[in-house]
């Protein structure tokens, strides 16, 4: 029998004539961590659906516990222990908490078959049980409807883990929660570690991925790169490995002369989210908001925005107040939202790259109603280019692409509307190291042009390295406010864990 | 704060969910002050279940459908098809009350299997696999009638859907009753209907979790189809012949009972209850207006008025909360 | 199968073929046709006139040689027909009349407006001329309902003490005039007779009717002579149904069809008689 | 590598549109080979399209309903009652020919504007405005014209759907060939289109864009009403007569032209073309049974079983690339 728990020979994939997984060899051992990494559009998603049974591969074995397997469906991989947490959610809204981690395992009184009768009662105590265990406060009848994207990220990671697999794949697990909960869940990994468990992890954050990893695997365009211990390679030669040159993971702040007031936020308040916030954003100011996971950032930018109503308060763009009643007021008002959550607002996932693209902007990319496709192809290239976006064509179906192409499509959308007022929530979600580079100098570029850039962001570093100022949210009131010379980790995670008011 | 969050979704969910239930009563109180004497009579109020009945039947086969992302257009056609065959095997004589039973749920399961098997491994839309089965199947059932009613069945086929138990219910009222409870139980308690709603709410997200998507979807149609036949039995019973024009638009009723009642056509979502309420609903309305002798061209105008506003209620209700 | 334009082919176009008076006519025609040694194309509209005319283009087209029709509607073929008449072939109207006699050579069939006369006056007779009717009608709008049920109100001139109680359509459809009769029953409104627009519905009527046990007080009508109402007839339930002589109108529209198309003069119009069935008479007709 | 990849895309993007096409070039060799002489004459071809212009407007309409996301049931309704509206206005010696045109289309327009407005602002599902709105209107269309056909109309307007344009094209072809254009441009070109299926594609990430979801879905039941007020004015003139019980279960027709041709129930995709193709599909096999002589009930059966096979075919290939 062989060492490895699993092993991936010789994997090949194409879509439509065009590789994608070119000869890839992969390979697990028991309670390992092999992290997968890769640039935007790699392959490593692919990969791993590959093993899972969701794509079918055109060449190469894969050998569980040294037997070959040929898994067709999802179903076939899970009843052979293998689980996973997609870098997609892709949640049954309208299910309870509690029903939607076990389903496809109900728990039932008797064993009969697909009649047999849900413990309902069951189901929730062990949901609570899952979520006590590993510090979540969500509540397991809640609809999955009502939850943020973290929380819905951290059902997605309960789910795989309470599976009793002997592999769990880990496609960007933390994407979309705080530190706070990335400890927890290495927590997990660490007690998954010692039962046995192996673990492919897939992620972005360089950091995470020292901390957790044993051994990295490298994956460039589709082709395998190396395998090597976490400790013979640093940082740099990962990145290296990865983007084929050397980036370095600075953060590239540009100083501005801020400029006049943009935006002014006065006493907004909606009830059961945040309550009476009240900051102001300058011109050249690249503002950040910081926080945890349900601390009511994202609505707060969502109702300044005009996708919720407050119920008190107002918002000033250059010192005139707007009458937030739909998003279409602030677009006029040239701000631009960059969403939390690209499947559900941010991308029509039923079109083309290039008409999502082109979509916020497209009445100025017409005359009279009538589009100008010359031009409308002439923009969507210039921004492609320039935020680098991997796509077969730009007529391919936006949902064909990588996640973390998907994303820059988003900010591609919104960069094309040529804003004066940039909120952006989460914007580097799942973006590579290289990209992430790119997407700083053009925050930067932003801010210097006297554009003023409000940004929420889960990874404090991020914050710390592109923000002028910092504000913090906990509980859906503002905490604290703090200068650029006194940012500091220590100092941010204070405010952002604070729940007592501040008058 | 915790405890206050569940009691709150506890109360705004029951309540969202009565929204239909209070738009029924109003039309239902609006209806007794109109006709006090003809229309509150109990033996009218069951005679309103009875009507409700096969259209009853049918919408809880295409609630599993709907909820699972489909749509059953080929059910009006099951009805004509199960009711001649049953028909065609009532006559006095000939062979026991059985036969004509088995033999109608069966080609009614025998229909709905052939549509899941189209829907699920063909992977054509559910619209057109039943679209097209409703035409080839409406064939079947002229092909084999000869395109004529078949007449002169047994009395006891007769009484299949006549008489009453328990001394004055109807017996198609208990029938509806029964089949009720049973999808009620396996939409609800079972991992079968569980996984019925996880279809419909996300096909991918069910089949990454482990479902067997192909199964579910055959199953509901076999489910929607098995009951169409019972209710093409019955309904034969009921016109005491076996008619190859019989049940014509019921899939419009069916699917108009299952939307009122709150199952959101998309998938994923709605309770039984509510399917009850909207087959009640619809006989209701054509109860009350026959009773209020409404001529046929306004009875039209007023039936399309009442679903719109009950439904506008419904919504508003909700969103109100 | 075979070219429709190899030899010498008729067109018989029929309204829909789903009940039993459309079974018994297009076999009527079938049947004719093969005693005279023509060959019948048999096109079924159901119930469509676009579809109709659809049909009559079609035929003319391929050089179809002679039209037999029972129409969609009674005017809606006409331009249609005429055309063909123009190009040519030789049409006969079947059972229901077009509105503008010119467009078809012949005319063989009945009258709605007759058959409904009959009905109504066979029934006010049995009420001795006072008491409550309800009507069962047709789809609204279809010429069988609009002649049939004008035919009733037309006698109820004569008899001032009946009075119409109820009138509802039920769309020639069996179950709902079965609950429609259920819903009258329910309002305790005294009910003489029930006057149907056809035997389907008369039959639906009859089974509300009896599952109420009011069938010593309530007498029921319908119109076509169908099986099951001939026995009903036979049995007593119901009181009267009346018969178009479907099979003449099919066998003679078709011998007089041939007849033009072999340039023979021919009379414009051909009237089949009604005949009423009840208990008296309805042994003759029982299959 | 990018042009190359770009140039195989676009292979693969047309091959897959050509899947419904291929299907019906089937269907449509098929027939001309079994009938070579009636069926594929030139004249019976224009006249299979003169068929299909009909129930084409409709799926037009019908089709920015459906990529929209909603589905409109009230069309054949519509279909009666811009209908008798327009015979009503056009007796010899009343009004000029305009008069009838403009009623019947406005008729239409405030119907679709109606359906509209419960739609966007009711919130009400589509499925029950248009299912209420069917049976209101069929009313209203039946009261108008007090249950009778309205007869009696002019040359003049019995002229608009007859006669020939160029020689020896229908005039009705005419007529179907520019609602398509100017649909296939609106749909394609204009920014209005664009966002027809982007709320059909995905709703709220169209609010989010900037765009007011309720003013687009308005303006695709307009349409959809507007369509079916011509469809109507077209069948009176057709017809010779104003119908009040013309039109049903014309939406059925039109739905299942527009799924055919490849557009998805659940909104935000399908090409202009893939309607016409699946108006055509449905003109052509009841033409071809016709011609074939196939006896009705049979009928049933094969057009029922071609529509499924041709939208499996279509899948397949779909899948197969
Ligand atoms: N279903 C599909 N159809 C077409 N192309 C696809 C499909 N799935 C993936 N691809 C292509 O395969 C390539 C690899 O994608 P994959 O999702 O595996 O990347 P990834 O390494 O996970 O990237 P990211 O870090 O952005 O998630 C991309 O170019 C993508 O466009
Ligand atoms: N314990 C909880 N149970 C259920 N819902 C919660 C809970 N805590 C917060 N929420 C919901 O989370 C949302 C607030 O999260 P929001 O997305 O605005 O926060 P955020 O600071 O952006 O954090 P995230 O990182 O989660 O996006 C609200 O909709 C709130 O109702
Ligand atoms: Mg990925
Ligand atoms: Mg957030």
């Amino acid at each position: 029998m062989s060492e490895f728990l699993l092993e991936m020979r010789n994997i090949d994939k194409s879509f439509f004539q065009v590789k994608i997984l070119d000869d890839i060899n992969f390979d697990l051992l028991p309670g390992e961590v092999h992290a997968l990494v890769g640039e935007n559009g790699a392959g490593k998603s692919s990969l791993m659906k590959i093993l899972m049974g969701i794509y079918s591969r055109d060449a190469g074995t894969i050998l569980l516990d040294g037997e070959e397997v040929n898994f067709h469906t999802p179903r076939e991989a899970l009843s052979a222990g293998i689980a996973m947490i997609p870098q997609e959610l892709n949640p049954i809204l309208d299910m309870q908490v509690a029903e939607y981690l076990f389903i496809g395992r109900e728990i039932t009184h008797t064993n009969m078959g697909p009649v047999s009768i849900v413990d309902h009662k069951a189901q929730i105590e062990q949901a609570k049980n899952l979520f006590e265990d590993t510090g979540v406060d969500i509540n397991p009848r809640h609809l999955m409807r009502n939850l943020s994207v973290a929380q819905i990220q951290l059902i997605e990671i309960i789910k795989a883990i309470s599976l009793d697999s002997k592999v769990i794949i880990m496609d960007e697990p933390t994407s979309a929660i705080t530190f706070k909960e990335v400890d927890t869940l290495f927590e997990q990994i660490r007690k998954l570690k010692t039962k046995g468990v192996g673990i492919i992890y897939i992620s972005h954050k360089m950091e995470e991925i020292s901390e957790i990893a044993d051994r990295i695997t490298v994956l460039r365009d589709g082709k395998w790169i190396g395998t090597d211990t976490a400790q013979n390679l640093s940082k740099e030669k990962i990145i290296k490995m990865m983007v084929g040159r050397e980036i370095k993971e600075v953060y590239p702040k540009v100083k501005v002369e801020l400029g006049d007031v943009a935006l002014e936020v006065r006493d907004l308040l909606l009830k059961d989210k945040f309550q009476k916030i009240s900051f102001s954003l300058r011109n050249g100011e690249v503002l950040g908001i910081a926080g945890l996971v349900g601390a009511g950032r994202s609505e707060l930018v969502e109702t300044i925005f005009g996708i919720s109503k407050p119920e008190f308060g107002e918002v000033l763009v250059h010192g005139k107040p707007i009458k937030i009643q739909h998003p279409m007021v602030a677009i006029r008002n040239k701000i631009a939202l960059i969403t939390e959550d690209r499947s559900a607002t941010g991308l029509n996932l039923k079109t083309t790259v290039e008409h999502n693209i082109s979509f916020v902007q497209l009445s100025k990319l017409a005359r009279f109603g009538f589009i100008n496709n010359k031009l409308e192809r002439k923009k969507v290239e210039q921004m492609v280019g320039k935020l680098r976006i991997k796509a077969f064509s730009l007529k391919s179906m936006v949902n064909s692409l990588s996640g973390g192409n998907q994303q820059k499509v988003v900010l591609a959308k919104w960069l094309l509307s040529e804003p004066e007022i940039i909120i952006m929530d989460e914007p580097t979600r799942g973006i590579d190291v290289g990209a992430k580079r790119d997407i700083y100098l053009l925050i930067g570029e932003l801010a210097k042009a006297g554009k003023a850039v409000l940004m929420i962001s889960s990874e404090i570093p991020e914050l710390i390295g592109l923000c002028d100022r910092i504000i913090t949210m906990a509980g859906g009131r503002l905490t604290g406010e703090i200068p650029r010379d006194r940012f500091s980790q220590e100092e941010i995670m204070h405010y952002a864990s604070k729940f007592e008011v501040r008058e | 704060m915790k405890t206050s969050a569940k009691k709150k979704t506890l109360k705004w969910n029951s309540l969202r969910e009565l929204g239909i239930l209070l738009a029924f009563i109003v039309v239902l109180v609006t209806l007794m002050i109109l006709s006090p004497t003809a229309f509150a009579k109990p033996a009218n109020l069951l005679n309103i279940v009875k009507q409700a009945s096969i259209n009853g039947i049918l919408a809880t086969g295409m609630m599993f459908v709907i909820i699972s992302g489909g749509i059953d257009l080929s059910v009006g056609s099951i009805v004509a098809l199960s009711g001649v065959i049953a028909a065609s095997f009532a006559h006095p004589g000939e062979y026991p009350l059985i036969v004509p039973i088995v033999l109608s749920a069966l080609a009614g399961l025998a229909a709905g299997v052939l549509n899941g098997v189209g829907v699920a491994y063909g992977n054509i839309p559910s619209f057109i696999v039943t679209l097209g089965s409703m035409t080839i199947i409406r064939g079947l059932a002229l092909i084999y009638s000869k395109g004529q009613p078949i007449f002169g069945v047994t009395d006891e086929f007769e009484a299949l859907a006549s008489g009453f138990a328990f001394g004055s219910i109807p017996i198609l009222v208990i029938y509806f009753l029964i089949i009720t409870a049973i999808s009620a139980f396996v939409l609800t308690k079972t991992v079968y209907g569980r996984r019925v709603y996880a279809v419909g709410g996300n096909e991918i997200t069910a089949k990454v979790s482990g479902v067997s998507v192909k199964r579910i979807k055959i199953a509901v149609y076999s489910i929607s189809g098995l009951l169409a036949g019972v209710a093409g039995l019955l309904l034969a019973s009921r016109i005491v012949s076996g008619q190859p024009t019989s049940g014509q638009s019921y899939e419009l009723d069916a699917i108009a009972a299952v939307i009122i009642g709150g199952v959101s056509m998309s998938g994923g979502s709605g309770k039984w209850y509510g399917t009850v309420i909207g087959a009640l609903m619809i006989a209701v309305i054509g109860n009350g207006l026959d009773i209020l002798n409404v001529s046929s061209h306004f009875q039209l105008l007023i039936k399309g008025s009442i679903i719109i506003v009950a439904v506008l209620l419904d919504v508003k209700g909700k969103r109100n909360q | 199968a075979k070219d429709a334009s190899e030899e010498k082919t008729f067109g018989f176009f029929i309204s829909h073929q789903t009940n039993a008076f459309t079974s018994e006519l297009t076999a009527a025609v079938t049947g004719k046709a093969e005693e005279l040694g023509v060959k019948v194309t048999v096109y079924d509209a159901e119930k469509d006139p676009a579809k109709q005319i659809s049909q009559i283009e079609n035929a003319v087209n391929q050089g179809i040689a002679g039209i037999l029709i029972e129409p969609v509607s009674v005017d809606g073929l006409v331009p249609a027909l005429a055309a063909a008449k123009e190009a040519g072939v030789p049409v006969v109207v079947v059972n229901q009349r077009i509105s503008d006699e010119s467009a078809a050579d012949s005319f063989v069939g009945v009258e709605h407006y007759t058959s409904g006369f009959m009905e109504m006056t066979a029934a006010a007779g049995d009420l001795g001329g006072e008491g409550n009717v309800a009507f069962l009608l047709g789809p609204l709008g279809s010429d069988g309902q609009i002649g049939r049920t004008t035919a009733y109100y037309d006698v109820l001139k004569d008899y001032p003490d009946i009075n119409v109680v109820f009138e509802q359509t039920a769309n020639w459809v069996t179950e709902e005039a079965l609950a429609v009769t259920e819903n009258w029953l329910q309002t305790g409104t005294e009910i003489d007779a029930i006057v149907a627009n056809n035997d389907g519905m008369a039959m639906g009527a009859l089974k509300a009717v009896e599952d109420a046990q009011m069938l010593d007080k309530i007498l029921i009508y319908g119109v076509d002579a169908t099986p099951d109402a001939l026995a009903a007839v036979k049995d007593g339930r119901l009181k009267v149904t009346i018969s178009q002589n479907t099979t003449t109108q099919g066998q003679v529209g078709l011998e007089t069809l041939v007849k033009l198309a072999n340039g023979e003069e021919v009379e414009s119009e051909i009237l089949v008689d009604f005949v009423l069935i009840d208990i008296n008479n309805v042994d003759e007709y029982l299959p």
